[in-house]
């Protein structure tokens, strides 16, 4: 358990300083490796946390493809890549003080609800099967659906995103 | 007795009249020709008004059997003393309703006239109006006062639509002139016979309008237009009073029904007093208004800018008494409202007083002729009026039969003078027209004896029968009255022999030639004076015709107009004749003409001397020295009491109660646009206003929230979701 | 293998996803058909999408007469009277969509084909919402509805205020659906389930919790957002400006009566025991919503724009039974639904105007439609009822719509309740005033350039126009018809 | 009774036939103009005759019945039904309604407004009538709410486009003051609808106004009743319009267009007097006697406050519009009495004010078209350019103030008199007061109205018109006129003739309201 | 463990999702930062499923990756569209349309 917390513990400071760090870097490209660096503790978290599947889902879609459109977009939008442009606005308090007060009630109220509850760590471990096997039954209909709205989306992209 | 109970057809006949020449006069009877229509419908009204006097009188001679009250008879003490019974009477049963009729006042009723209690008729004819599921008709009442009413207006009336032929003639309204004659003869006659009191209302607020109507007669000019403004609005004051008053009389008695009221007030005195007083109150301010009391009586010489047929008809023989008719008519309200039986002096009685006295006093200032008789009708009325306060009933509906014929007479008089001297009124424009205008002069000087109250003249007779009744009372007298009359009388002469003096005698003073009126004017003069000598004949005392023995005529108008059948239950008694009172009465009258003419004539012998220079006798060292007392008396006592006196009273009467008349129309006005402009405008609709202009800028303030930038969109609503996140945590 | 083998078919109800499949198929049947022939189906492209609605919407007549309720996947969807009455409404106002749409978009320089597919999509996600009773489907749904509603609102690709009216409606769109998301991992977290049913025995039951309170109000602003309630209203008016007309009353009508409907579900068979957050919640926002967009409404220039604060003060109308959601179930479920489908026809009626008159002036400013009652007097009557209707006049069906929204106050009772129906009173009031200015605009000005040249009116855009007027004025005068539909929905939410 | 046949049919086509007539005529060209103005004139005058057949029909030995009456389903959801019937309350205010517009529509054959367009004109004066005839008959709450807004649009756009130089602001106030009433009035009915219980305790869930009458309030407790009440009062006392909610009506009357004063003033008011007697007294008997006297009070104010605003006033038909707050007080004081009386005399109150008012509305417009003005002080002499105006605007003028013989007397004097004695246990000493000061308005009435008289009609005309022929009354006027001419004399001097026909049923009321009072 | 380890680190990373989608002006770094609030919401879905043994929580994560996927694609869509049009991707430049 003390290494799984002490590996916890790394992931965690990683994947909250990388998202710091993404936010408030002057370097596009930086942040989208800090995002990088995010999504990647993530998906070790998933695996920690028993979730084969999606920590592959993680690894692949976010890292694998996600990242790369990100890329691609800031490519294709030739955003500077020093700090000519002024990153962040002028209404960053605004933005630190929402943000504060947003995450400040929902930790309180985790806190307040969870307290010190333990994580139930003997509980049924699901496979890729059982992901699938619930996606299949139970799931069928948004899954589908998911498959039009990709389909949409991709169309719709394509639309707006082509030169004329 | 078919007349009496089909008396509707009296006021139906003249308003079907106006419908006529209204409507068809100027297309189908021809503009010139209209007044044919009004007066031969005023014929017909004549005649069946004197049927239905004839029927009446028949009725009270031979009274068939429901005619009667039946009399329960509780026994036959009741004293010859009033005073005593009276007191006794007021038990648990209506004995004094019955037992004043017959002997029991044997001295009392001159003659000793036995006169039972005869029921007015009353028909009734359809429902006229319900609620709460009880439905009111609307009927005739026709006993004695009204047909004694009937006889006067239609009288009056005939003749003022003949002497207006020529009077208006060629006028540019003769057509609406006729039309609003009759309509308010119509008017007139239907308020006279009503038989309940929104009857009474409905003819009243009429004859306001036809009043309003004729006084504006002339509307291109603005004076005419604003007295009759002032007429309509004055009596609309009144008017509330009235509203009130029976509607005080309604809530008490839960009927509108007059004969209904009044036996309920005569079987049951002492009931409902306070009730009674509130609604004589009102009632009486609704008199002030109509009939010209002090303080209300200010529209009346305005009025006299109608024409002067009208002022006849309307401001001096019939309209104007309406109040004192309604006073009559409502008797028993009243005397049990202002305690008349039993007090020595109530606001009914001191109004009328007051009035009278005040209307003579203002009758010295006017230069314009009408507004002398005007005042002389609001003096008048005033006596009416008191001596009904004094509870002298017969007396007062005896002055008013006689008021109307003289008064009348002396107002077409006063026209024929005009017509004649160049439509003035001013006195100071005419002067000497006697030799001019012989009929008219004669006429004017027998009306104005019989208006100074000069035997045997009618108004003798009845001022007698008043200043009586102030002497006697019911049971206590009524002593300032008596002084108010007395001294009412005197002025009344002096007033009048002013008025001759001014208009007939001396120098003519206007332009062109007078000329003496035509016959269809001078005619209905000589009628009216004629009235104006016998009127008084219709009530002489007893005493008077027992030598003659005709006693059985004494007392006719008391025997045949007062209500009894209401009046005796209250204990009215009518007191007898005096021959001191009477002299003392022709004394005043005379000594107020002595002193006018020595007056007016030592001022036409200083003018007379001067210009008669040459045959003015010599030695006229007493006269000079009467001159110097009359000097002395013209200074010090007329000049420096009745001038004064009556200039003061002028200017508090124009100053003070006309201008409070006219300053609150223009008060209201002047109100009226404040609370417009602050209140409405300002606060009510400003506030509405406000809350819109509120509306618009808090909108146009929140577009500030619309920033165009998503960033500042995403703020709002992260934001928003902390903050309702934090609030429901914490409160929830 | 194991797996493999546990795994069993899950029993599909074929009748009852036919109205999904139909609509997937024509969605496809587009798509392939764009992709074989290009620019040349075009013409074919309105037709075919339009044909595919009404076909949707046999399925569901069949359903309705069959009348029984289907539940699939352990509750996770559901057709009944409910689904059924909202999924007629989304394809009649997607027809009525289309049909304005057809001239627009032709007329425009647009991309036909993948418009009318995005439209199709769009309105699958909406069918499906009102069938969704898990968190995974409404999210799911939620998604399909919405993006490729993102897409079409920059679909005038050449228009800044287009691109821009699609970048702030997407923004927007993904922080709520962020906040939304979160707080469904909440209330994931304490249900342990994503069925409705599950978490409704959950929440309901158990004391209140921040955490569960956290939840609940983070998914209500999730859909607070799409039904443009106050404050989180802000992208509505931008969008609706910058968008293509017809997306605009798309967005108006279909997408904000999705929301509505998630609303209805959430709270009626999600969080039917939460009514101390529910109800607070939903007075403040209702309340808030009818003011400020009626406030703001006010002091617009713009016709869209105003509509689009109309359309979020009207969205506050349809808020107010939701705060008396606990006191008075049935009126309240009535209420909105008899709202939402007066609203539809009233609205889309409006927009149909807008867009005809645009025919003409090229503008969408208020003062353009001086005098058009003497130039075309029939999109003046037809604009008159509209805005009736909308403000809630007889005999226009506006009224029918506020006056359930009083009998569900009513119903309700209590000092709150009848404060929300002042508040609703005084709305009413301000929403006339603007609607006045165009009413004032069309009957008592003249034409601004004196150019009364009459408009001419496509066939589609008349269709729509009588389409609307008839339902709008039907509803005003029998509103039984609309009536009933609302009372049949009622028994099956509550039921289900 | 039992309806049969044709009867049953008779109060929807009188309420239904206008409408039919407008949606003819929406589907006729505007150029022919003649056919249009024909069918909007027959339709209205086809819809009198029905209303005659039903007069002539009409038991009125049973005139506190509901009569022709017809109970059909319509939006079933809410338990709201199509019933309409007619009793000896709706019955003269039928007509009423019935008479005003065709007359309305003569009156404009040729005196079409500025801008024109007597399509538009006819049509929304047809669907007035539909809306104001069908208040009058509705006997469900809902119908009857739907009615009484159906008015609502046709008049802003007859201010708002026929208007005068202020129509856009005149139209806006009266619409919104209006719709806020109406928007607390239904609050009011849905409250009534929910709380409404039968005398077993049963609750009755029922819009049907007949079921709600005989219910009269059971089972709602004071103090809800008198907020209900309140709704209902902003409801109605917006429309009478009641002090301080009458800004709307002197900006709508003098922006209105001649019929749509007239209109305003004959009918439209009368629908929150109405509704008062209709639904509000009877409905909440116990609300209804807290509020009394808050409502004679207000109606007091207005009567002296109206006085004082005609005074104030410069433009006639301001002025006259005023004094529609003032005569309004009058049958509000009746109505707060909650007597017989009081309310006999406010439902001939409306009918004589419709009668009267709307004449003298009809005169101010004959006056501003041949003047161009109304401003008083420009006027003058009317009585010498157009003598028989002249003479119809005094004989209105006398009417108005409330001469005894015509109609005017008969709505004041029974109310003023009614509050001597209030009913229901209400003070008699506050309600004398009442009666005094109301009274006293009376006297203001005469002032303002001779006022005007004697400005407009008396002395010579102004130099500004002096040269100017003065067309005098024409045929189209006389026409329109007569009958509301005929009327006020004929109501003025035989009252029993409205009197009889609604006294069962206000006495229905106020026996239902005594009880409660006796009650409690 | 403690379950609020997870739940709280997911409440940061949303947390400073937020702060990045208000504060940056660049819409690719908008649209990244959206990125960090969805994973946090997926955290929250395994970890609640771990907790009650369910395996939704995780299909339920792997929805919201998918959509997420659309979600970036169609963003970076319409950026590019307004790249295209203002070449600019600061979001504050795009206030044409306010009030």
């Amino acid at each position: 358990m003390v290494a799984q917390n002490i590996f916890f513990g790394i992931i965690s400071a990683i994947v909250v300083i990388s998202a710091v760090r993404m936010v408030t870097t002057r370097n596009i490209v930086h942040a989208a490796l800090y995002l990088v660096a995010v999504l990647a503790g993530l998906g070790a978290l998933y695996v920690l946390l028993t979730a084969e599947f999606i920590a592959t889902t993680q690894v692949l879609v976010y890292i694998g493809a996600v990242m790369v459109l990100f890329l691609f977009g800031i490519m294709l939008t030739k955003a500077p890549l020093g700090n000519v442009m002024e990153m962040t606005g002028k209404q960053w308090p605004i933005a630190i003080v929402v943000a504060a007060l947003l995450g400040g009630v929902t930790i309180y109220s985790l806190l307040n609800r969870f307290g010190s509850d333990r994580l139930v760590t003997d509980g049924p471990i699901y496979r890729t099967a059982d992901v699938s096997d619930e996606v299949f039954s139970t799931y069928i209909v948004p899954f589908e659906a998911v498959s039009v709205l990709l389909l949409a989306a991709l169309i719709g992209a394509i639309v707006l995103a082509r030169k004329d | 007795m078919w007349m009496l109970e089909n008396a509707f057809l009296i006021p139906l006949i003249p308003a079907i009249s106006f419908v006529v020449i209204l409507f068809f006069g100027k297309r189908f009877i021809g503009a010139d020709r209209v007044h044919v229509v009004g007066i031969t419908a005023l014929g017909l009204v004549w005649v069946l008004s004197a049927v239905a006097a004839f029927q009446w009188t028949q009725r009270v001679e031979n009274p068939p059997p429901d005619a009667i009250v039946q009399v329960q008879h509780h026994g036959d003490d009741h004293g010859d003393d009033h005073g005593d019974d009276h007191g006794d009477d007021h038990g648990d049963d209506h004995a004094a309703a019955s037992g004043h009729s017959g002997d029991g006042h044997g001295d009392g009723h001159g003659g000793g006239h036995s006169s039972p209690l005869i029921r007015p008729v009353i028909s009734t004819f359809s429902d006229w109006w319900s609620n709460a599921g009880v439905t009111f008709a609307v009927g005739t009442f026709v006993d004695g006062q009204t047909v004694l009413l009937l006889m006067v207006v239609a009288s009056i009336s005939l003749l003022v639509h003949i002497y207006s032929t020529e009077y208006v003639k060629g006028d540019r309204r003769y057509v609406h002139y006729y039309a609003f004659l009759s309509l308010f003869t119509a008017a007139m006659l239907f308020f006279v016979m009503a038989q309940n009191i929104i009857q009474l209302i409905v003819g009243w607020e009429l004859v306001g309008v036809c009043s309003f109507a004729l006084i504006g007669h002339w509307w291109e000019e603005k004076p005419n237009t604003d007295a009759a403004l002032k007429a309509f609005l004055t009596n609309r004051v009144g008017d509330v009073g009235l509203l009130v008053g029976m509607i005080v009389l309604w809530g008490t008695f839960k009927t509108f029904d007059i004969d209904v009221i009044n036996t309920l007030i005569s079987t049951n005195p002492g009931a409902h007093h306070f009730a009674l007083l509130v609604a004589a109150c009102c009632l009486m301010a609704a008199v002030a208004s109509k009939s010209g009391q002090f303080p209300l009586h200010t529209w009346l010489p305005d009025a006299m800018a109608g024409p002067t047929p009208v002022s006849a008809l309307i401001h001096a023989a019939t309209m104007v008494v309406a109040g004192v008719y309604m006073i009559a008519r409502l008797y028993p309200v009243f005397y049990e409202g202002f305690s008349i039986g039993t007090s020595s002096i109530n606001l009914m009685a001191f109004i009328g007083g007051f009035t009278a006295l005040i209307g003579a006093g203002l009758a010295f200032a006017q230069w314009d002729i009408k507004k002398v008789l005007a005042y002389s009708t609001v003096s008048q009325l005033g006596y009416m009026v008191m001596a009904l306060g004094v509870g002298a009933w017969t007396a007062a509906i005896f002055h008013l039969f006689t008021h109307a014929f003289f008064k009348a007479c002396l107002f077409l008089g006063a026209g024929s003078v005009s017509h004649a001297a160049h439509h003035t009124f001013d006195m100071r424009k005419m002067g000497g027209l006697r030799k001019d205008m012989p009929h008219t002069y004669r006429t004017f000087v027998i009306s104005s004896l019989a208006l100074a109250g000069i035997f045997p003249f009618a108004g003798f007779w009845s001022k007698d029968e008043i200043l009586l009744g102030s002497l006697v009372g019911q049971e206590n007298g009524y002593p300032l009255m008596l002084i108010f009359g007395c001294a009412v009388a005197l002025m009344t002469a002096a007033y009048m022999t002013r008025v001759i003096w001014y208009t007939f005698h001396g120098e003519y003073r206007g332009h062109g030639h007078p000329h003496e009126s035509p016959k269809v004017m001078t005619v209905p003069l000589w009628i009216l004076a004629g009235m104006a000598v016998l009127a008084g004949a219709f009530n002489l005392p007893g005493p008077v015709l027992e030598p003659i023995g005709l006693e059985g005529l004494a007392h006719r108008i008391q025997t045949y107009a007062e209500p009894s059948v209401y009046l005796n239950g209250l204990g009215l008694s009518h007191p007898d004749p005096s021959l001191n009172m009477a002299l003392v009465g022709l004394a005043l009258a005379l000594s107020g003409i002595l002193i006018t003419y020595l007056y007016y004539w030592r001022r036409l012998g200083l003018h007379g001397l001067t210009e008669r220079n040459r045959y003015a006798r010599r030695g006229y060292t007493i006269l000079e020295n009467k001159y110097y007392l009359d000097h002395l008396y013209n200074d010090v006592v007329v000049e420096t009491v009745k001038r004064p006196l009556a200039k003061w009273a002028n200017r508090f009467n124009q100053n003070v109660l006309d201008r409070t008349v006219n300053t609150a129309g223009e008060t209201a006005r002047d109100v009226g646009r404040w609370v417009y402009k602050w209140i409405d405008q300002g606060a009510i609709d400003g506030s509405v206003n406000a809350a819109a202009r509120g509306a618009d800028s808090s909108g146009e303030g929140l577009r500030s929230i619309q920033s165009g930038k998503v960033q500042n969109y995403g703020q709002l609503l992260f934001g928003a979701a902390a903050v309702l996140a934090i609030v429901f945590v914490i409160v929830v | 293998m194991e797996a493999l083998l546990a795994f069993s078919r899950p029993a599909l109800d074929w009748h009852a996803l036919a109205p999904e499949l139909t609509l997937l198929a024509f969605g496809t049947l587009i798509t392939v058909v764009d992709i074989i022939w290009d620019d040349r189906s075009k013409r074919a492209m309105p037709t075919l999408a339009g044909i595919g609605l009404l076909a949707s919407l046999l399925p569901i007549l069949t359903l309705a007469v069959d009348g029984s309720e289907r539940t699939m996947f352990g509750g996770a969807y559901v057709v009944d009277d409910f689904s059924l009455v909202l999924k007629a409404l989304f394809l009649i106002s997607g027809y009525v969509v289309i049909l304005m749409s057809v001239d627009y978009i032709r007329d425009g320089d647009y991309y036909e084909n993948e418009y009318y597919t995005l439209m199709l999509t769009s309105l699958l996600g909406m069918v499906m919402m009102s069938s969704s009773r898990d968190l995974i489907s409404v999210f799911v749904a939620l998604e399909l509805l919405s993006i490729p509603a993102y897409m079409l609102a920059a679909w005038r690709k050449g228009g800044a205020r287009s691109n821009e009216a699609g970048l702030k409606y997407y923004l927007m769109g993904v922080f709520a659906s962020a906040v939304m998301l979160y707080g469904m991992s909440l209330v994931y977290g304490l249900a342990g389930s994503t069925a409705f049913e599950a978490i409704a025995q959950e929440l309901g039951s158990g004391e209140s919790n921040p955490v569960a309170i956290l939840g609940i109000l983070f998914i209500l602003i999730g859909f607070a957002f799409k039904v443009s309630a106050v404050p989180f209203h802000t992208w509505a008016p931008d969008t609706y400006e910058g968008a293509p007309t017809p997306v605009t009353a798309f967005l108006a009508v279909a997408s904000k009566t999705a929301g509505m409907v998630a609303l209805i579900q959430l709270v009626f068979v999600a969080f039917p025991g939460r009514d101390d957050v529910v109800q607070p919640f939903f007075w403040l926002i209702a309340a808030l919503t009818m003011t400020i967009g009626n406030l703001i409404a006010l002091r617009q220039n713009n016709i869209v724009r105003l509509l689009a604060y109309s359309g979020v003060a009207q969205g506050g109308f349809m808020l107010v039974p939701f705060a008396v959601a606990a006191d008075a179930p049935a009126r309240a479920i009535e209420a909105v639904v008899i709202y939402m489908a007066i609203y539809a026809f009233m609205n889309l009626g409006a927009f149909t105007v807008v867009l005809a008159v645009a025919r003409k002036t090229r503008s969408g400013e208020i003062d353009s439609y001086g005098g058009l009652f003497q130039y075309a007097p029939g999109l003046a009557v037809a604009m008159t009822i509209f805005l009736a209707a909308l403000a809630g006049i007889p005999p226009a069906g506006g009224w029918f719509a506020k006056f359930g929204l009083f009998r569900a106050l009513l119903d309700a009772g209590g000092g709150w309740a009848a404060g929300l129906g002042v508040v609703v009173a005084v709305n009413t009031v301000i929403a006339f005033a603007y609607y006045a200015r165009i009413l004032v605009q069309m009957w008592f000005q003249s034409v601004p350039d004196g150019d009364e040249r009459p408009i001419a009116i496509p066939g589609s855009l008349k269709a729509a126009l009588a389409v609307t007027i008839i339902a709008t004025m039907a509803f005003g005068v029998l509103p039984g018809l609309v009536g009933h539909f609302g009372e049949v929905s009622v028994l099956s939410a509550l039921g289900g | 009774m039992e309806v049969t046949g044709f009867d049953t049919w008779v109060l929807s086509l009188a309420v239904f036939l206008p409408l039919v007539g407008a949606l003819v005529i929406m589907l006729i060209p505007k150029v022919y103009e003649t056919e249009l103005k024909l069918v909007a004139l027959g339709s209205s005058l086809v819809a009198l005759v029905v209303g005659i057949y039903i007069a002539i029909q009409f038991d009125y030995g049973a005139a506190g019945d509901l009569q022709f009456v017809v109970d059909k389903g319509w939006i079933d959801v809410i338990n709201s039904r199509y019933i309409v019937g007619l009793d000896g309350l709706s019955l003269p205010l039928l007509l009423l309604s019935l008479v005003v517009v065709p007359l309305c529509l003569i009156y404009s054959w040729n005196h079409i407004p500025d801008p024109g367009n007597p399509k538009a004109f006819f049509v929304l004066l047809l669907i007035l009538s539909t809306g104001m005839n069908g208040s009058f008959v509705a006997q469900d709450m809902i119908l009857f709410f739907v009615f009484f807004e159906i008015v609502l649009l046709p008049m802003y756009f007859l201010i708002g486009v026929w208007g005068g130089e202020d129509r856009r602001y005149a139209s806006l106030k009266f619409f919104l003051y209006t719709l806020f009433g109406s928007a607390l009035m239904i609050i009011s009915f849905l409250a009534l609808f929910f709380l409404s219980k039968d005398a077993s305790g049963e609750l009755l869930q029922t819009f049907d106004m007949r079921v709600l009458t005989d219910a009269a309030g059971v089972g709602i407790i004071k103090s809800t009743q008198v907020w209900i009440f309140a709704g209902l009062f902003m409801g109605f006392g917006i429309k009478v319009p009641m002090f301080p909610f009458h800004t709307w009506l002197p900006d709508a009357h003098t922006q209105a267009p001649t019929v749509g004063s007239v209109i305003l003033a004959a009918v439209l008011l009368k629908l929150g007097t109405y509704g008062f007697v209709r639904i509000a007294i009877p409905f909440l008997p116990e609300g209804a006697i807290a509020w009394a006297p808050w409502i004679g009070l207000l109606a007091v104010i207005g009567i002296i406050y109206g006085a004082l605003g005609c005074l104030a006033q410069k433009d006639m038909k301001r002025l006259i519009a005023f004094s529609s707050v003032a005569h309004m007080g009058f049958v509000m004081l009746g109505i707060a009495t909650l007597t017989d009386f009081g309310i006999n005399a406010a439902v001939f109150g409306m009918i004589a004010h419709g009668l009267i008012t709307g004449m003298l509305f009809f005169v101010a417009g004959s006056v501003k078209e041949r003047y161009h003005t109304l401003e008083i002080s420009r006027l003058g002499g009317l009585l010498k350019s157009a003598p028989r105006m002249g003479w119809i605007l005094g004989f209105a003028s006398m009417a108005s103030l409330g001469l005894p013989g015509l109609a005017g007397f008969w709505g004041e004097f029974p109310a003023i008199l009614s509050a001597y004695n209030p009913g229901a246990g209400l003070s008699e000493e506050l309600f004398r007061v009442y009666m005094v000061i109301a009274a006293i308005g009376t006297v203001l009435a005469a002032g303002y109205l001779l006022w005007l008289y004697q400005r407009t009609a008396f002395g010579e005309p102004t130099e500004e018109f002096a040269g100017h022929e003065i067309a005098d009354v024409n045929r189209d006027e006389w026409i329109a006129w007569t009958p509301f001419l005929i009327g006020i004399v004929l109501f003025g001097v035989w009252p029993n003739l409205i009197f009889n026909v609604t006294d069962d049923v206000v006495s229905g009321i106020t026996a239902s309201v005594e009880a409660i009072a006796a009650g409690n | 463990m403690l379950l609020n380890q997870f739940l709280i680190l997911g409440a940061v990373l949303f947390s400073v999702g937020v702060y990045g989608v208000l504060a940056r002006r660049n819409g690719v770094m908008v649209l990244m930062s959206i990125e960090l609030m969805l994973n946090a919401v997926n955290i929250n879905l395994v970890v609640f499923g771990v907790q009650h043994g369910v395996v939704s929580g995780q299909v339920f994560a792997l929805f919201v990756i998918a959509v997420a996927a659309a979600e970036v694609g169609v963003g970076l869509a319409i950026v590019l569209l307004l790249y295209r049009n203002r070449t600019s991707i600061d979001v504050e430049d795009f206030d044409l349309m306010r009030g």
